[in-house]
């Protein structure tokens, strides 16, 4: 009996493992064949059937470092804003936490159809309000990652800063940032991956499908792999936008996955440290 | 590290750039085409050549369905929208300030299409009657118009599109009839032409170009006669599924706008309209 | 208010520290507060002129009425079907996780569903597109892939990890020495995994099913690619072999038609709002499950 | 230094978490440049006596004071008396030693930085100054730009002092410094007290009655968050030893 459940629960977690590996080796043995160095380079033509992702491979990088540009100091701010300035007021801070929550908790699509209607106003469709609309969707991803490193720092540090005379505004410079710098690192690249991974968020906010090259201004569209790869997902018969569509698959995971081990390793990183 | 100084220096470089970009929107040589996407093979092949005789303009093309495009010329959203239909009088009414201006690019004709294994069992034609009853539901299975028995996947297209409304315009007599019958709904020419391939018993609505050896065409019986569904019953004018393909501006195209649009309808733009499976200007007799 | 904030003391106002830090909380306010505050605004033309007549509508037929049930019944039970196939997998990889694996390769299990979470939506769909629609219509023998259950299905798939980690953590919370009273009462592991942790992990397990099932109602591109995407309630409503049509989906294949403006484009916001209110009050939900579980 | 070395007075002062009066009635004047001993069982409050006295727990939610809190003749919960400049005149050391994750120098002139008017050239002259008083300097006069959490827990708690009297703080707050330590620690910061007994105002909250009649010219004793209104000077040491038994 207590084999037959064990060996039951060693099999679901291995279904649940070994998804991660199907999904890895479908990216693999469907897209791989499509990369190639000319793949990586060239534009797109011909509606994704021939040449290459490169301008789509760019434009996700563009938008996702807009986004961090944007949000990091947001959320770095509103970390620090929660976990430092609303000491004295819990039911602040709570109230503060839950709207972090409810921004996390709001679907993707939402973000865009919003992020339209407001970025969109000032940029049109382009990269710029692209970035904008993904920052506020990773906001919360990123937020509560560096409220956990502010809080996990002993209080005893921020005492021993006091007892010196230093400031908040010193404390926050000169011991919290430097100290939690893996966190809030860990935070940006939490967030990075998500926003590389989006599809929704920007399909009517930020991309056109062809004839993108480097944005020249801020009203430019851009075209990322995740749009690239949906439109190339519709058009599945033809057996060259389906190996594209993998190849550009496997790069975008590619991408994703580095982001993802990056802040993996950096918070890896943090436990040693605090442990040390 | 980020220093607060770095810090606060990032958060007034956000507030302080926002108006440059909004100025920066101002000067610009792009042309943005959006809608049909019966009509983006032609424009997106126009444009990379286009390009290489006019290597500073850009040209950026954005699927979405005839719909999408009509909205997008309406709001000024793109400068050129595209449509594989007429624009509907709601779309007139609601986009009057814009002054839409409608300039035919080619021709196309929408045939009712089959997975292939269908098309094997020898359903070859159908009537008006017959399709008809296929949409609202009422024949169900191939065997009930002498295919397989075997149910029939019903695929509709999404309301907007201009496929869609040529089609139901012939077939309902109304562009934006409903479809009781429907199993699946798709979106552009792209998907609905995967989806009846991936299955082995769907009907669906196609322009010309997408029907392959996977999703046939099917011909119109009507009484004795079939009307094969190729260019030649178009260009005739037998075949009673056709429709313009059509670029929509809002006032008199200007400047690379204007460039583009004579392009198109000049010769090399209609060698790539042929050359994409449609019928060019001034080739049919209706 | 202001005296906790600023500590009844002129300090803070003096020191650009904390302008800069509060500026940014307020763009994460106005952030907040303006995503909610645009999808009320943006429907209150529909709310007006059909009040709830919007969410018991059947027929999404514009340009002046439309009706919102079938995709909200799609949403739901999608969503429901998605936590039906997780959970299973889910909790039994978590008890399997927190109760008898050693540290190593615990952390393995957990760094592959956080690899798992983090696949983009997208590659989901097209996995689900080219395959499991595929699947789905071969094995149930049905005439077509794309129906509400593929769409469960590979939300299930999608909110696996979330599930599984969340309920993990809420089984690894349960503190040691109630394990250690089992064991020394004779119980064997699998037991105390069940009959101890289980049950006092069982209100973070609620918060982790109710968060997964918060982010598979708002998934989009990957539902839309094998939903279907038939506005209807299918006959009979248990159906779930029919194809459907769920919010997310919706918005995501009409909102480029209406961008901007028209009754067309505030039902199509008055859906995104249901939308979150509904992901909102479950996601909710869950948090309160998982600080309950915290606290206990 | 200043010739006004600061006094430090409690009139009639309570302080409270949430509705919970942790002290009560404290009304007394701690001369200055004066060592005074707090003495009395745990959780009698005295930690949050000298936390109190250097607003420490400004941040925790529902501390409230009530009375007054004077220092140099000002009430040092006013709205008018900025917390970081309070502490710069006032320095605390805390029972268990908490060395920033850096150098042991860049530990050393760590508050420095945030102080205005500080001759850069002068720093590292005062940074051994003070690690002499601490007696820290000859241990670690090679090695100085090593780890400091490296460091044993003593020679930590002399290193987080050096710390604090590089910035001259005028009161000197002490939690029980010596508690864990080793004795040739202990002794260094005994021994500092005393030196420096002219100096400050020093209060020093101890557990160990021998060490107070050793280093203080006064002591005083709390129970229950108040001071006893007769303090048992004459207690002999088991008496102390029972007191703190008793919690």
């Amino acid at each position: 009996m207590e084999k037959g459940i064990l060996v039951m629960l060693r099999a679901f977690t291995l279904i649940a493992c070994g998804l991660l590996v199907f999904v890895l080796s479908a990216a693999i043995v469907r897209g791989l064949p499509a990369i190639d160095a000319v793949f990586l380079t060239a534009e797109s033509k011909n509606f994704g059937l021939e040449g290459g992702i490169f301008y789509q491979t760019l434009g996700t990088l563009i938008l996702i470092s807009g986004a961090a540009a944007v949000g990091l100091p947001i959320a770095l701010g509103s970390a620090l804003f929660q976990t430092e300035y609303l000491r004295r007021a819990p039911r602040l801070k709570k109230s503060f936490r839950v709207l972090m929550d409810a921004l996390n908790s709001a679907p993707t699509i939402v973000f865009g159809l919003v992020g339209y209607l407001v970025f969109g106003a000032a940029f049109g469709v382009s990269w710029l309000t692209g970035a904008f609309t993904l920052a506020v969707m990773i906001l919360p991803t990123m937020q509560s990652s560096m409220v956990e490193a502010f809080e996990a720092l002993p209080e005893t540090y921020r005492e021993a800063g006091k007892s010196l005379g230093m400031g908040r505004g010193a404390i926050i410079r000169s011991i919290l940032l430097p100290q939690c710098f893996y966190g809030a690192a860990t935070g940006l690249f939490l967030g990075l991956a998500r926003a590389a991974g989006e599809t929704a968020a920007i399909l009517f906010t930020a991309t056109t499908f062809s004839g993108v090259t480097i944005p020249e201004s801020a009203s430019d569209p851009a075209t990322t792999l995740q749009t690239h790869i949906f439109t190339l997902a519709q058009e599945g018969l033809d057996p060259r936008a389906a190996e594209n569509a993998w190849g550009a698959a496997l790069v975008l995971l590619t991408l994703v996955f580095v982001l993802l081990s990056a802040a993996m390793w950096i918070r890896s990183r943090l436990h040693w440290e605090s442990a040390a | 590290m980020l220093k607060p100084t770095g810090l606060l220096g990032v958060v007034l470089a956000v507030v302080f750039l926002l108006p440059p970009g909004a100025c920066l929107a101002a000067a610009n040589n792009k042309i943005l085409v959006e809608g049909s996407t019966t009509v983006i093979p032609i424009v997106s092949r126009a444009a990379e050549r286009y390009r290489s005789i006019h290597p500073k303009v850009r040209i950026l093309t954005k699927a979405g369905g005839s719909g999408v495009g009509a909205h997008a010329a309406g709001t000024k959203r793109a400068d050129i929208g595209m449509t594989s239909r007429e624009l509907t009088l709601h779309e007139i009414d609601r986009y009057k300030s814009a002054k839409l201006q409608t300039h035919i690019l080619g021709k196309d004709a929408v045939a009712p299409v089959v997975s292939s294994e269908v098309y094997q069992t020898g359903v070859r034609a159908l009537t008006k009657k017959q399709i008809g009853d296929i949409y609202l539901g009422k024949i169900v299975n191939w065997k009930e118009v002498g295919g397989p028995d075997r149910p029939i996947v019903v695929i509709d297209k999404e309301r907007h599109r201009g496929t869609r409304h040529v089609f139901m315009k012939y077939i309902l007599g109304d562009a934006e009839a409903r479809a009781p019958g429907a199993r699946l709904v798709t979106g552009s020419n792209n998907e609905e032409q995967t989806k009846i391939a991936q299955s082995d018993s769907a009907i669906g609505m196609l322009s010309f170009a997408w029907i392959n050896d996977q999703v046939r065409g099917l011909g119109l019986r009507d009484g004795d006669r079939v009307i094969e569904p190729n260019l030649e019953s178009v260009r005739d004018g037998s075949f009673p599924i056709a429709r313009n393909l059509n670029l929509v501006t809002a006032g008199p195209p200007q400047g690379e706008v204007k460039g583009f649009i004579e392009y198109l309808l000049g010769p090399e733009g209609q060698k790539i309209v042929e050359e994409s499976g449609f019928i060019p200007l001034g080739e049919t007799h209706r | 208010m202001k005296t906790a904030l600023l500590n009844s003391h002129s300090e803070n106002l003096r020191s650009p520290m904390f302008w800069a830090v509060s500026t940014s909380a307020l763009i994460a306010l106005v952030a907040g507060l303006g995503l909610l505050g645009f999808l009320i605004i943006e429907s209150v033309p529909v709310f007006s002129r059909q009040g709830l007549g919007f969410l018991s509508g059947t027929e999404w037929f514009g340009p002046d009425e439309f009706g919102a049930w079938p995709m909200i019944y799609g949403s739901l039970a999608t969503a429901f079907l998605a936590s039906l196939f997780a959970l299973p997998i889910a909790l039994g990889s978590a008890v399997y996780t927190a109760e008898f694996l050693s540290p190593k390769p615990r952390l393995a299990v957990k760094a592959a569903m956080e690899y798992l979470a983090g696949v983009p939506g997208i590659v989901y769909g097209l996995l689900g597109m080219t395959l499991l629609a595929q699947w789905v219509r071969n094995v149930f023998d049905l005439i077509d892939g794309n129906s509400l259950l593929t769409a469960g299905l590979l939300l299930a798939v999608m909110i696996l990890p979330t599930v599984t980690t969340l309920s993990e953590d809420a089984l690894r919370a349960v503190p040691r020495r109630y394990r250690e009273t089992a064991w020394s009462l004779g119980m064997n592991r699998v037991a105390t995994a069940f009959c101890v942790s289980l049950p006092m992990a069982l209100p973070g397990i609620c918060g982790a099913v109710f968060l997964g099932v918060g982010r598979a109602l708002g998934e989009t591109v990957a539902v839309m690619l094998v939903i279907g995407g038939l506005d209807r309630i299918p006959v009979p409503w248990f159906n779930l072999f029919a194809p459907g049509q769920s919010i997310p989906s919706k918005l995501g294949r009409e909102a480029a038609e209406a961008l901007g403006g028209g009754y067309h484009w505030h039902a199509l916001m008055a859906l995104g709002l249901v939308l979150f209110v509904l992901a909102l009050s479950l996601s909710l939900a869950g948090r309160w499950f998982l600080t309950r579980q915290r606290s206990a | 230094m200043s010739d006004q070395i600061p006094a430090v007075e409690l009139r009639i002062a309570h302080v409270f978490f949430k509705n919970h009066r942790v002290l009560e009635d404290l009304n007394r004047q701690f001369p200055s440049r004066s060592v005074t001993a707090i003495f009395g069982p745990s959780g009698s409050g005295k930690t949050t006596l000298l936390r109190t006295l250097s607003r420490m727990n400004d941040d925790v939610e529902g501390f409230r004071v009530e009375g007054r809190v004077l220092i140099d003749g000002e009430n040092i919960y006013s709205d008018a008396v900025e917390a970081s400049r309070l502490r710069q005149k006032v320095g605390m050391l805390f029972q268990k030693p908490c060395v920033f994750p850096k150098s042991i120098y860049q530990n050393v002139v760590f508050g420095l930085r945030h102080r205005d008017g500080i001759d850069r050239k002068a720093v590292p002259e005062m940074a051994e100054n003070v690690l002499r008083e601490v007696r820290l300097w000859d241990e670690v006069k090679d090695r100085l730009n090593e780890w400091a959490p490296n460091l044993s827990q003593g020679q930590q708690q002399r290193l987080a002092l050096a710390r604090l009297l590089i910035l001259e703080p005028e009161i000197l707050l002490m939690d029980e410094p010596t508690s864990s330590l080793d004795p040739r620690s202990a002794e260094a910061i005994e021994s500092l007290i005393e030196r420096h007994a002219k100096l400050r105002t020093i209060l020093l909250v101890t557990h160990n009655l021998e060490q107070a009649r050793r280093v203080c010219g006064e002591i005083v004793f709390m129970d229950c968050g108040r001071f006893l209104e007769s303090p048992p000077v004459q207690l002999p040491p088991p008496a102390g030893e029972e007191l703190l038994k008793k919690y």
